[in-house]
């Protein structure tokens, strides 16, 4: 007799995520299934099209983190046409790109992640949203999290035309010069981020860091997965959002690669899975080993966790010195705790505000030299960027005239998905004994899931919002013995 | 579209045995009878006779239909016919659609049951899109009749005199600075030997008296805009330094220290710094040529100002722009020559008393540098002349084309000479021969008669000349070379300098050639491909002076008859509107309307076009990205509604 | 496929092709009934929203006529169909639609014999292709 | 039941920039919150549609669709909320015009997976595994939604009351919107919710438009240095101001980019067909070597006349077989 457990919908990458939990006939968790049931085709449909026009079209895989397609996009450009960015483009583009960083983490740690832990997991779910963490963190706060993303989103938009699909990038340069007007907004603003950032850091020390019972939760084992890990860093090995070397350890905090963006596909392998349509991304060196943990599996993960332990440090002052505390505070490195991710988030979200800072004083930020035009005929091209989900590789060839193809995109949330399909199986197994199906491990899968913030762009920018969930039990297909069904108001139901 | 359907009247025309003998017009009568399409069918014998129209009118003002369809022949046959006949009946023309079964069904399918399909077929697209269509009314625009001539040549003066004659005011625009054109510089006019500064003389006075022509020498037309009826048009006029209080009377000529080559005689006579185009020229006034009078150059001379007994000389003239409204503009700017010294082999300007045809015609004119005395360099008249036709005509490298009028010149040539010197030997070296009809051909056969020699070649284009003791060879591989004391190079006829910048500015076409482009080969060959703009003389073709003179009687005419005192003018129906709250002003359909009628309005920011130049083509309305502008009768929904009629009848 | 009978719709000209088909009918020159005609009064006025429309109502072939390159009655609106079409047939190869189901062509007043030529030939040439489908693509496959 | 009015949103195949959009809202959200009564359906809706059937039908007050049509989950989901609500509007362009999903029209299904699953150069797949509606894996019944051969739009499915523009709707649109629903100042049934005009009528360049244009030459946005100020198509740059509708505030302009056509034709226009006839008509050249060598400057005419809106040109997609 098998049971099977359905969470439908978890989530959406490319739509929607379905969580298909199966008992053994002891009523403990045999295997569990994360689905992806929706496909757009983006490498298929972007064959034909003209190279230059793909950062606005691939910027539409996510409306989450546009900027981060576009961006890796406009550096496969780069690489097509053979140029550099001029030094004042270069600056634009990373001022933008951490301008989105910043927001779009401190988006997840408010709006989707946060919640969780600022108004607590056993709070009522109905507060759960951003309406309790202002409850929680008081209303001046509140209003400054509200303002200070709405100043974020603005500049964006002077920047870039628009936060949602920008059209900054083409290949060596921006579109637009930056004025001394905007260089000021950026440094006002870069100057409140930073404040902003240690607020929030400070907040999540005192709420959650402080708070015994959550840290536990953090370092509890259900939470806990050893893989490898993959993320971007600058020529000392120090995290970089925007441009560097791609740099893999092994689960004991060993490098074990460190490529070129252009040589990815030779590292990069990806496994197709017959019940879904997502792809699973694995070292070709190691190999595809199943849905395996620990030094033999070929599975690496992305996003913040991965980064940090990734590289040797942070760039910037304060964030390193939050780098070296977590890693203290937690005791390993690297760091294996899924939920650890949210403190990691917090790091960059430092990082990328005193990024800000240096770029609002760099001197060519507003120069008029915005494009190299020496462009090269194009062939093929790699650009990789740190979206705020993880490593994001999109590769383009072309034919002289610059015409889409051959593309080949592996977007941040797919580095994940194998680790994702663990993480659930191994929080399942911890919650799920002799068949019962405790209420708290809705929330509590949705915890693991939720820490990598696969692109939640549903039921998680909801108001009221918790994330709506059906667990069904099942004896067979078609057989329920158990339903429990957690509405988006936070009512639940059991029959 | 309005609420309730239309009610539509279908009648079909058996148009004898023409339709009914190849279409099944009983199945067709069944197909569209009842089931709401219909409001009745009729089927007539011949829709078009006195009793099938009687029958329709009876027909139509007893079920007063909202909407008739006429299946019979081309609307090109009779639609204005059934227009005419609803109209009557109280239906606006514009409810009225024909279906073109006879030539576009009846009389191409052999098959009688492929063609009542197609006509049905044909039919339901009439039905379809006869429903949507809107009322379109009859419109009028008060309008200018004066007129403006562009030429002051014999077409020029023939046209303004022509319209002046009927009471219109004219205004002659000429850029030398006394009328008269080419005709002027013709000793005579051929087949007939007429003396052609006396054809003109009459002529120039009667225009110097007309009151109601206004002539503006040493000009030129720097802008056109409006449409027919409204033109305005602007003139430069070039200072003359001579007020026209200047009779002509010459005696500053004597005065002048400055000679210098004159441009009336084409380089082989001379002139003083001030002087009039000719003896006797309209306007008289004489004019001082800036570039070489010293006065200008370094203010030493005055000697024409002291000497002047009328005090018309003024030093301080300007250039001067003026504008002018007309009903309507007559082109007549003449025509040029191709270049003798551009001709390989002929030696144009290298070798001594070789001359172009112009050249020969001045040196034969009595008011040229000779006095009309036909001459050598030497002074010693010649004994010998070949004219060589069609030189560089009929080659890719000069004019392409037979000019049609040059033979006759050449031989007008001869015929000078031999009146001087009867026994003068005379070639005329041809490949092919143009003389038309009785009067040119007899004078032809006079010329051999006189002992004209017409050697024929096939080389036109290899012919050499070569400076020998004993006068000029001419030589080709296909005859014996022949020596002569002066060689005439008949040269093709050009479209005169500056025909593209005017036809730019009148946004008139031109054709291959390069002349002005007739707004239609046979039927209208005195309009230019803009309504209003008249062509006379030779801008249009190269041709004689007659026919000159008839086209300039024909536009004027043409222009007098369309533009009455107090008549207004009627305009296309079926234009095209821009609707103002559609439209973005994005302005494309400005550069693809092909006669000007679209313009940006500034204040509304959007376009708008002149329903008076429009023709009502449409190419605004496929070009329109915001879907503005609409073609009257051809809309959108009621093309797409057709379409739909087509495929599913 | 013989027995397939395309329907072809020819956009005309009112000043050339219009009356090129006349004449073709005055002289009673025969050509297939697949080829239905449509009046406009230049082939500068036809929209490609019109022959798009014409194929997904069904038209297997779509032709536009109009006069000569320098007769245009309207000076050039001729040409700028031709510009339209050049590109528009860009589109269409791109939607997988094959060449030979569009064509434009420059039919006289006078070119009775070129008409019933270029109909003739446009029709064999749709025989060929077979049928369009559009409307096959049309219905979907949702509900 | 709250006596507020129900609102749900329902995505599908989409990105999130709409429900981005939502957030954008940023602290007006508060007082949308406060009128209306957001609920969101997937979860509910995705698997067991009980207890949503047992809704009374048009008991939600409106319903934002995003996102285009391309699985049977998707349309199931979007007949079923077309019942249960009073209104249906499609949220953006996905679900008004097919958006850049709908670029998979010009491919078909097959070629999809090929080189998703396939040809792809990371991808290790020997056995040429694809995803499959039905699978079982390690004994277990895998089920996954129909995919189907073409992208449609919402409408091609369900009926729909209004359409917001957009790839995304802009946050004063969404305002706008919301503010006639609850005042209950909508306009007529199917409108588009934006000016039917074009955009050039509100962008600042347009008056540096020569009034009567040509063109020479077009000139792809990465082979020039755009002036700032001039308007792109003055430029030999192709820009779908012309035949875009308007209601953006034409920030891509404003970003020194050309307008994609993201808010899609005004009424009654097939924005591919409109773009090509007037750029059509403007090109400056005679002969077709010449016409050519002018239109070697669009590359792509498909994909960059119907950016947005394949699904919704009078086409619809590549010309396919017959479907069996």
């Amino acid at each position: 007799m098998i049971k099977k457990i359905s969470i439908d919908p978890i989530t959406r990458l490319e739509g929607h995520g379905k969580i298909d939990i199966y008992l053994d006939d002891k009523g403990s968790v045999d295997k569990a299934f994360f689905q992806v049931p929706e496909l757009r085709g983006f490498e298929t449909f972007v064959e034909g099209r003209p190279a230059e026009d793909m950062p606005q079209i691939t910027s539409r895989i996510c409306g989450v983190c546009p900027t981060a397609h576009h961006m890796a996009s406009v550096k496969a450009l780069d690489a097509l046409y053979g140029v550099q960015p001029t030094p004042a483009a270069r600056a634009v583009r990373e001022t933008f790109y951490n301008l989105f960083m910043f927001e779009d983490h401190l988006l997840h740690f408010y709006f989707l992640g946060g919640p969780d832990f600022i108004v607590g997991p056993d709070a009522p779910k109905g507060s759960r949203n951003i309406l309790g963490v202002i409850d929680k963190v008081g209303m001046e706060a509140g209003k400054k999290v509200i303002e200070i993303r709405k100043r974020c989103r603005d500049l964006m938009t002077h920047i870039g035309g628009k936060p949602i699909h920008p059209v900054l990038g083409l290949p060596g340069g921006v579109a637009k010069q930056m004025t001394e007007e905007m260089r000021a907004t950026c440094k006002a603003f870069a100057a409140d981020a930073v404040a902003f950032a240690q607020f929030t850091m400070t907040a999540f020390n005192d709420i959650v860091l402080a708070n015994k019972t959550y840290l536990d939760i953090v370092l509890s084992d259900v939470y806990y997965l050893e893989t490898n890990y993959m993320g971007m860093v600058d020529d000392k090995n120090r995290v970089n959002l925007y441009d560097g070397a791609v740099r893999v350890v092994d689960p004991k905090g060993k490098e074990i690669l460190k490529f070129d963006p252009r040589d990815y596909a030779s590292v990069i392998g990806e496994h197709v899975e017959p019940w879904t349509y997502v792809k699973f991304p694995f070292l070709r060196k190691i190999g595809w080993k199943g849905f395996v943990e620990g030094k033999e599996s070929g599975i690496y993960r992305v996003a913040p966790i991965a980064r940090l332990n990734t590289a040797e440090g942070m760039a910037t002052p304060l964030a390193q010195a939050e780098y070296e505390r977590l890693f203290s505070t937690i005791g390993t490195k690297p760091v294996h705790n899924t939920l650890a991710m949210h403190w990691a988030r917090l790091v960059e979200v430092l990082y990328a505000a005193e990024r800000l800072v240096e770029l609002a004083s760099c001197e060519e930020l507003t120069s008029p030299d915005i494009r190299n035009m020496a462009l090269q005929t194009p062939s093929e091209g790699v650009g990789i960027v740190e979206a705020p989900r993880g490593t994001l590789i999109h590769h383009y060839k072309t034919d002289g005239n610059g015409i889409i193809t051959q593309a080949n995109l592996i977007v941040a949330t797919i580095g994940n998905s194998a680790a994702i399909n663990m993480s659930i199986e191994k929080a399942a197994k911890k919650l799920i004994s002799n068949g019962n199906v405790t209420d708290g491990l809705l929330n509590m899968v949705e915890m693991a899931f939720r820490a990598y913030d696969p692109c939640l762009s549903c039921a998680t920018h909801s108001l009221p919002g918790t994330m709506p969930l059906e667990v069904r039990i099942k004896t067979g297909p078609d057989t329920i013995v158990k339903t429990i069904i957690r509405n988006s108001d936070g009512s639940e139901l059991t029959f | 579209m309005s609420e309730k359907k239309p009610n539509v009247a279908l009648f079909l025309c058996k148009c004898g045995a023409n339709i009914a003998e190849f279409i099944d017009l009983k199945e067709v009568e069944a197909r569209f009878s009842g089931g709401g399409k219909t409001m009745f069918v009729e089927t007539q014998d011949l829709l078009c006779s006195p009793a099938g129209k009687k029958n329709m009118r009876k027909a139509l003002l007893n079920n007063k239909p909202d909407v008739v369809v006429i299946a019979a022949c081309s609307p090109k046959m009779h639609e204005k016919t059934f227009q005419g006949v609803v109209a009557d009946a109280g239906i606006n023309m514009a409810k009225m659609q024909m279906a073109n079964i006879r030539e576009q069904s009846a009389w191409v399918t052999a098959d009688k049951k492929e063609a009542t399909l197609k006509a049905i077929a044909l039919i339901n697209a009439a039905l379809e899109r006869s429903v949507l269509h809107d009322d379109l009314h009859p419109r009028t625009m008060e309008c200018l009749t004066d007129l403006v001539i562009i030429g002051g040549g014999i077409a020029g003066i023939e046209a303004a005199l022509m319209a002046a004659s009927a009471g219109r005011k004219v205004t002659i625009v000429e850029k030398e600075i006394s009328l008269g054109g080419s005709v002027i510089k013709t000793e005579e006019v051929a087949p007939a030997m007429e003396c052609a500064p006396c054809l003109l003389a009459p002529r120039l006075s009667a225009i110097r008296d007309n009151k109601n022509i206004r002539v503006i020498s040493n000009a030129s037309v720097t802008d056109v805009l409006g449409f027919l009826g409204n033109f305005k048009v602007k003139v430069r006029r070039m200072a003359r330094y001579v007020k026209d209080s200047c009779i002509g009377c010459e005696a500053c000529f004597e005065v002048c220290p400055v000679t210098m080559k004159s441009g009336f005689h084409l380089g082989l006579g001379t002139k003083k710094a001030v002087s009039t185009l000719f003896a006797g020229s309209v306007p008289a006034a004489a004019a001082i040529d800036k570039a070489a009078c010293l006065h200008f150059i370094d203010g030493s001379c005055n000697a024409c100002a002291t000497v002047c007994p009328f005090q018309s000389i003024d030093f301080d003239d300007q250039d001067e722009d003026i504008e002018v409204t007309a009903g309507a503009v007559i082109v007549a700017t003449g025509y040029g020559t191709a270049r003798a010294s551009d001709i390989p082999g002929l030696g144009s300007g290298k070798i001594d008393n070789v001359y172009s045809m112009p050249e020969f015609e001045r040196i034969a004119g009595s008011n040229g540098p000779y006095g009309g005395e036909i001459r050598l360099k030497n002074g010693k008249p010649p004994r010998s002349m070949a004219v060589i036709h069609c030189a560089g005509s009929l080659s890719d490298s000069g004019v392409s084309y037979c000019s049609g009028i040059c033979c006759m010149t050449a031989a007008k040539a001869g015929e000078l000479l031999h009146k001087k010197t009867p026994d003068a030997r005379i070639f005329s070296v041809h490949d092919r021969l143009v003389f038309n009809g009785p009067q040119q051909h007899a004078f032809y056969e006079k010329q051999i008669e006189e002992g004209t020699h017409y050697v024929k070649t096939a080389q036109l284009r290899s012919i050499c000349l070569a400076q020998k003791d004993d006068g000029i060879e001419v030589s080709a591989g296909d005859f014996q070379p022949m020596t002569v004391d002066m060689v005439v190079l008949s040269t093709g006829i050009t479209p005169p300098e500056g025909t593209d910048a005017l036809a730019r500015i009148l946004n008139a076409d031109l054709n291959e050639a390069g002349f002005f482009k007739a707004d239609h080969p046979i039927l209208r060959a005195i309009g230019s491909s803009i309504d209003g703009v008249y062509l006379a003389g030779c801008c249009a073709s190269p041709c004689d002076v007659a026919t000159a003179i008839t086209r300039a009687q024909a536009a004027a005419g043409d222009a007098i008859a369309k533009l009455v005192p107090g008549r207004k003018i009627e305009l296309e129906v079926m234009t095209s509107t821009i609707d103002e709250t559609k439209c973005a002003g994005c302005k494309l359909c400005i550069a693809v309307c092909p006669y000007k009628a679209i313009t940006f309005d500034a204040q509304k920011k959007i376009s708008v076009i002149n329903e008076a130049i429009c023709r009502g083509c449409g190419t605004c309305a496929a070009t329109c990205p915001g879907d503005a502008a609409r073609a009257y009768h051809f809309t959108n929904q009621q093309i797409m509604a057709e379409i739909g009629g087509l495929l599913h009848g | 496929m013989d027995d397939f009978n395309p329907t072809i719709i020819a956009f005309v000209c009112n000043w050339c092709s219009y009356a090129g088909a006349d004449k073709a009918g005055g002289q009673k020159l025969q050509y297939p009934s697949n080829v239905k005609l449509l009046r406009v009064m230049c082939s500068g006025r036809v929209d490609p929203q019109f022959v798009m429309r014409a194929f997904r109502d069904g038209a297997d072939g779509v032709m536009v006529l109009g006069c000569h390159p320098g007769d245009c009655h309207y000076r050039n609106g001729n040409m700028k169909a031709l510009r339209r079409f050049r590109l528009f047939e860009r589109m269409l190869s791109q939607m997988g639609i094959e060449k030979g189901r569009f064509k434009l062509d420059w039919v006289s007043a006078g070119e009775a014999k070129r008409f019933q030529e270029t109909a003739t030939e446009m029709t064999d040439a749709v025989k060929k292709l077979g049928p369009l489908h559009l409307r096959g693509m049309v219905e979907r496959e949702v509900a | 039941m709250a006596q507020k009015p129900k609102v749900a949103f329902y995505w599908c195949a989409s990105c999130g920039g709409c429900e981005e959009t939502i957030v954008d809202l940023e602290e007006k959200v508060l007082d949308v919150a406060a009128a209306v009564d957001i609920i969101f359906w997937p979860c509910a809706m995705d698997f067991k549609y009980s207890d949503i059937e047992a809704m009374a039908d048009g008991s939600i007050a409106v319903s934002f669709v995003n996102g285009a049509v391309r699985t049977s989950e998707q349309e199931h989901i979007a007949r079923l909320l077309r019942k249960k609500s009073g209104l249906v509007v499609a949220f953006g362009d996905c679900a008004w015009m097919g958006g850049i999903p709908a670029l998979t029209n010009l491919k078909s299904k097959k070629e999809v997976f090929n080189r998703s699953y396939c040809e792809s150069p990371t991808v290790v797949n020997p056995e040429k595994i694809v995803p499959l509606e039905n699978s079982v894996y390690q004994g277990v019944p895998m089920l996954l939604p129909k995919f189907y051969e073409t992208v449609y739009k919402l409408d091609d499915c369900i009926d729909v009351d209004y359409y917001l523009p957009g790839c995304p709707p802009t946050v004063k649109l969404v305002l706008n919107a919301v503010t006639a629903i609850l005042a209950g100042t909508l306009p007529r049934r199917k409108s588009v919710l934006a000016p039917d005009k074009a955009l050039c009528s509100s962008c600042d360049r347009n008056e540096t438009k020569p009034d009567s244009m040509v063109i020479k030459e077009f000139k792809r946005v990465h082979q020039v240095v755009a002036d700032p100020k001039t308007c792109f198509l003055a430029q030999g740059i192709v820009c779908m101001g012309p035949a875009t509708r308007d209601g953006c505030d034409y920030p891509c302009v404003k970003g020194n980019m050309p307008c994609t056509g993201c808010f899609g034709p005004v009424d009654g226009a097939d924005q591919g067909a409109r773009m090509i006839a007037a750029l059509g008509g403007i090109i400056d050249a005679e002969e077709e070597k010449g016409i050519d060598r002018v239109l070697s400057g669009i590359p792509d005419p498909a994909g960059t006349f119907y950016r947005y809106g394949l699904a919704a040109s009078l086409l619809g997609s590549k010309r396919k077989e017959k479907a069996q």
